[in-house]
């Protein structure tokens, strides 16, 4: 189990930001991102110094620009539904290239899409320089209560378990002339997932005993470096002072 | 509008609501939290983690219910049949944190709103409807399938409906609401018919071969009977 | 050895390199004759599991090629690759690999269900299989609650039951119960098959297989009689084998000589 | 077998069954006195691995009583059972269940850690467990990209830098090379512990245990001197147990007098 306890979004880069305490990251993520929602959708300014932010964070942290779209493509259902509202929208409307659009429904268009797309470019950045273990440590250290970060801290074991269980079953069916087919793949799904829950359940209450067997008391031995120190803290906080100045001017100068 | 909206992004709803709603969130977790510990025992603690980590994975994989429309599982009602509502609204919460903090998935500030719909109004509406269905169904591996398989398409339908209110109080855009509250409660009943089988089997097959792992039989379970004894 | 037949299995200049990077087959060359009896041998991490797993396409893609009974294994092919899983039936290291199933018989019937065996053919495989690993009042218990010698043993059943061509065994004696262990060897004994066994019991290599390869850090370092490799203190001192504490050859090949 | 000092351990009466229902335990009686090795025999599915899970409270609730060198095991106190925790190294017998930490040094240094040892004497503990076991070069690897042996090898690692009074081994020689079997008796001869050790493996119990329990049905069948109950062809025939191919007790004897 535990490989490496990366995630599929994790970049694993030597940047400065993989560097900086989680804790520190998450709670700068966390605070650009309400200073976007905050700002009124007409203040068009203030979302291309948010853009610009971002990019300037992105080459800090090495990750390529062209990674990061990819990525954003997560967020495609809510683009999609950011073109039906000037279509469905009530209200006053203007005439573009033959269509009949709400002004309404635009703004609520542009708001969904520049909020929608910062936030998921912020996590993404986040993401991509955070392992799912330091994400974890982080949290324990913003003092979430220990019951999350417990079930998160197995949650993370139990993820490595039923990928690699999943994958053992997998070559146990091939190497036995398991040939899938559409519907079959679809009744050995059905059949595969409670046994896949329940061999994977063994496996990681084993995997739990072992470890409570050699001594594990709820709390995994903590890598060498400590709490974040005020340096870091600072350095990050250069995220949303910069976000809220934008916001600031933006407000001052429409 | 795409099944996916389960997870609200940033910017869908309003910043006062999306606020009022962190802290109701908060607020219920807290009681959560405070429940669970009675309940979080070397046994459950594990089982919790796997929970979690299952519906971490079946929410990864998004499967087709109709062309154009995807939708993933939510997993609050084999939460709740597992490890039991308090716990069980945990690990959906710990889920939606962990997803939208690493994998962008729901927007950061409306974080108390996704918690909200899922982890909370989710597994409410499932454990009611399990606690009630156990009493009037067999409490067999079959029974306790049929009951998962009911509670999960209600309760996702029940959860999708959250988010109808959410948009009604602070929707930043103006959309009809019926038609929201109709399209989403039609492709969820798809997504919970989904949800459904999955939960079905799962329970099914853990309450065949383990039945002490399973939380919402717990009260039913006669004890042990040792074969010592017998012989 | 005898070239006039086409080889059951024919290994050539075979290399692999983990995801990782690490490379464990680097240049492996092997044939074996239809029936023959070959043990594969090795200290740890040589990788035996590594070539054993290419034997029915599970892993593939590093170069060189694998062809069993003429077939060439290529990962591409899928008739040909289901083909070849028919005929090689693959016993894992880990017996954990092997069951998935929700009873024993159900894992026991995955095989040759696959290959078309249905009815009372089905059961009556079935019932052979477990029987001869002694499992059969295992018959509805979960797999993954059995101890691990009877999950082993089930590993084999689930193999047999595909009556295969070749049977290839990695470790299959490992943590099975001395009476087990000899009844596996009749067992395998009495099988008209191809066998190729990894095993790290040079005594069991000696009693069931002719013939022994020596894989060492991804090379096939040595190939030759068994009885005449296990003599040469040189060479199994060179690849970490040394024959157990008590082992008497002599005392061996002479209550080998008695049996047949 | 000295009753002067406490039992390093004991255990009285004990009953387990599975959630399933099945009994694997039906009142087993054992004591061991510090300092003493001992072989734990049996066929498959004796219920050997049960035992030994409850040495440390892993399983309980069954009825029956273990103490750890007079300390009870009494599943609900924490403090005792950290305790006896520390006290008492299980080496598993799947090394799966005993590896999960990202790389292989955190693996064994996550013991140690637990117990308290930090900086440079944890560094220390880990570098001699994987030298030990002769996988120094492998510590920055993922446990579970190794081989079977080498996993083998470093479950064993993580319980030796633990430094137990008890070692409990089940089945610790399976799966590994000739070489590396003879260097863990090697490790496990000079250890100053008590040692209680699951095998399959005779030679080897003959070899490092003066002392032999054979478990069946989950009962004690027989308890006396290895050597002893190794020559008494009826007992050994009635637990499944048979000296291997080519074993001969008697150069054994002779070679083991040699050596001391
Ligand atoms: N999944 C993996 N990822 C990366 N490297 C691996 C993986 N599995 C094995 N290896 C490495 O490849 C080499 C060969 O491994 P292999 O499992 O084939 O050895 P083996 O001969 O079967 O050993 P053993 O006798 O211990 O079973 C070893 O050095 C091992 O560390
Ligand atoms: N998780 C489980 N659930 C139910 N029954 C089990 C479980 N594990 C083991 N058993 C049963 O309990 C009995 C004792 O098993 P145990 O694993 O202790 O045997 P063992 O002596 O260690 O055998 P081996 O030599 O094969 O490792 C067996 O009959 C086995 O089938
Ligand atoms: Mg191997
Ligand atoms: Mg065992």
């Amino acid at each position: 189990m535990g490989a490496g306890h990366a995630h599929p979004l994790y970049l694993d880069r030597a940047g400065r930001v993989h560097r900086l305490a989680p804790e520190v990251k998450i709670v700068a993520v966390l605070l650009f991102t309400i200073v976007v929602v905050v700002t009124p959708p007409t203040r068009f300014w203030a979302f291309a110094g948010y853009a610009l932010l971002i990019a300037v964070l992105a080459a800090t942290a090495r990750v390529p620009a062209f990674w990061l779209l990819k990525r954003a493509t997560i967020e495609l259902p809510f683009v999609l539904l950011a073109v039906v509202l000037p279509f469905a929208g009530h209200g006053e409307r203007v005439e573009w290239l033959g269509l009949s659009l709400s002004i309404e429904g635009l703004h609520g268009a542009w708001n969904i899409f520049a909020k929608g797309t910062l936030g998921v470019l912020a996590s993404l950045l986040l993401a991509a320089t955070t392992t799912m273990r330091d994400l974890i440590l982080g949290l324990d250290r913003l003092r979430v209560p220990s019951v999350f970060t417990q079930i998160a801290t197995f949650m993370l074991r139990y993820i490595d378990v039923l990928a690699d269980d999943a994958r053992r079953m997998r070559i146990a069916r091939l190497s036995r002339g398991y040939d899938p087919r559409f519907l079959w793949q679809v009744k050995a799904f059905a059949v595969g997932v409670g046994s896949l829950f329940l061999r994977s359940y063994e496996r990681g209450e084993r995997v739990y005993l072992a470890m409570v067997s050699r001594g594990y008391t709820g709390r995994l031995p903590q890598p060498a470096h400590d709490r974040a120190p005020a340096r870091q803290w600072a350095m990050s906080a250069a995220l949303p002072l910069a976000s809220a100045g934008i916001a600031v001017a933006a407000a001052v100068l429409t | 509008m795409d099944a996916q909206a389960m997870h609200i992004a940033n910017g869908i709803v309003n910043g006062p609501v999306s606020a009022v709603f962190v802290v109701f969130a908060v607020a219920v977790l807290a009681i959560c939290v405070w429940k669970a510990r009675a309940d979080l025992d070397d046994r459950l603690a594990p089982m919790a983690g796997l929970v979690a980590a299952f519906i971490f994975a079946v929410q990864m994989l998004n499967f087709q219910v109709l062309p154009g429309v995807s939708g993933h599982l939510l997993g609050g009602t084999l939460a709740v049949i597992l490890v039991g509502p308090w716990v069980g609204a945990l690990c959906v919460s710990t889920v939606l944190i962990v997803q939208c903090l690493l994998f962008a998935d729901g927007g950061l500030t409306a974080i108390g709103l996704n918690i909200t719909n899922m982890a909370l109004l989710g597994t409410a509406a499932g454990y009611l409807l399990v606690a009630g269905l156990l009493r009037i169904l067999p409490k067999t591996p079959g029974g306790l399938g049929a009951t998962a398989f009911i509670a999960s398409v209600v309760s996702v339908v029940v959860a999708s409906q959250g988010f109808v209110l959410e948009y009604a109080l602070g929707g930043t855009t103006d959309l009809s609401l019926p038609w929201i509250s109709g399209t989403m409660a039609g492709t969820h009943v798809l997504i919970g018919i989904g949800e459904g089988l999955i939960a079905a089997t799962t329970v099914a097959t853990v309450a065949r071969v383990r039945p002490d792992l399973v939380y919402a039989l717990r009260r039913f379970r006669k004890p042990v009977v040792l074969e010592e004894v017998a012989a | 050895m005898i070239d006039v037949a086409t080889p059951a299995l024919n290994v050539s200049r075979l290399h692999y390199a983990y995801p990782d990077g690490r490379a464990a087959l680097r240049g492996v060359d092997l044939t074996i004759a239809p029936g023959e009896r070959v043990a594969l041998l090795g200290p740890n991490g040589a990788g035996k599991t590594t070539l054993v797993l290419h034997l029915n396409g599970i892993l593939h893609g590093g170069g060189g090629t694998v062809e069993v009974s003429g077939l060439p294994v290529t990962p591409g092919d899928r008739p040909a690759i289901a083909e070849i899983r028919r005929r090689v039936g693959i016993v894992f290291q880990d017996p954990d690999d092997q069951l998935f199933m929700p009873t024993v018989a159900e894992d026991v019937a995955f095989g040759p269900a696959n290959s078309g065996v249905r009815g009372a053919e089905l059961d009556a495989r079935v019932d052979e299989a477990l029987a001869a690993v002694g499992m059969s009042d295992h018959r509805d218990h979960v797999p993954h609650h059995l101890s691990f010698g009877q999950r082993r043993r089930v590993a084999v059943a689930t193999v047999l039951a595909m009556r295969p061509e070749i049977l290839v065994l990695d470790e299959p004696s490992s943590n099975l119960d001395p009476a087990s262990r000899r009844e596996l060897a009749e067992i395998l004994e009495s099988l008209p098959v191809t066998l190729l066994m990894v095993t790290h019991d040079l005594p069991y290599a000696l009693e069931l297989c002719p013939r022994s390869v020596i894989l060492d850090t991804g090379r096939i370092a040595a190939d030759g009689e068994t009885a005449a490799l296990l003599s040469d203190r040189e060479l199994m001192r060179g690849h970490r084998l040394e024959l157990p504490f008590g082992f008497d050859p002599a005392a061996a090949a002479a209550s080998r000589a008695d049996r047949s």
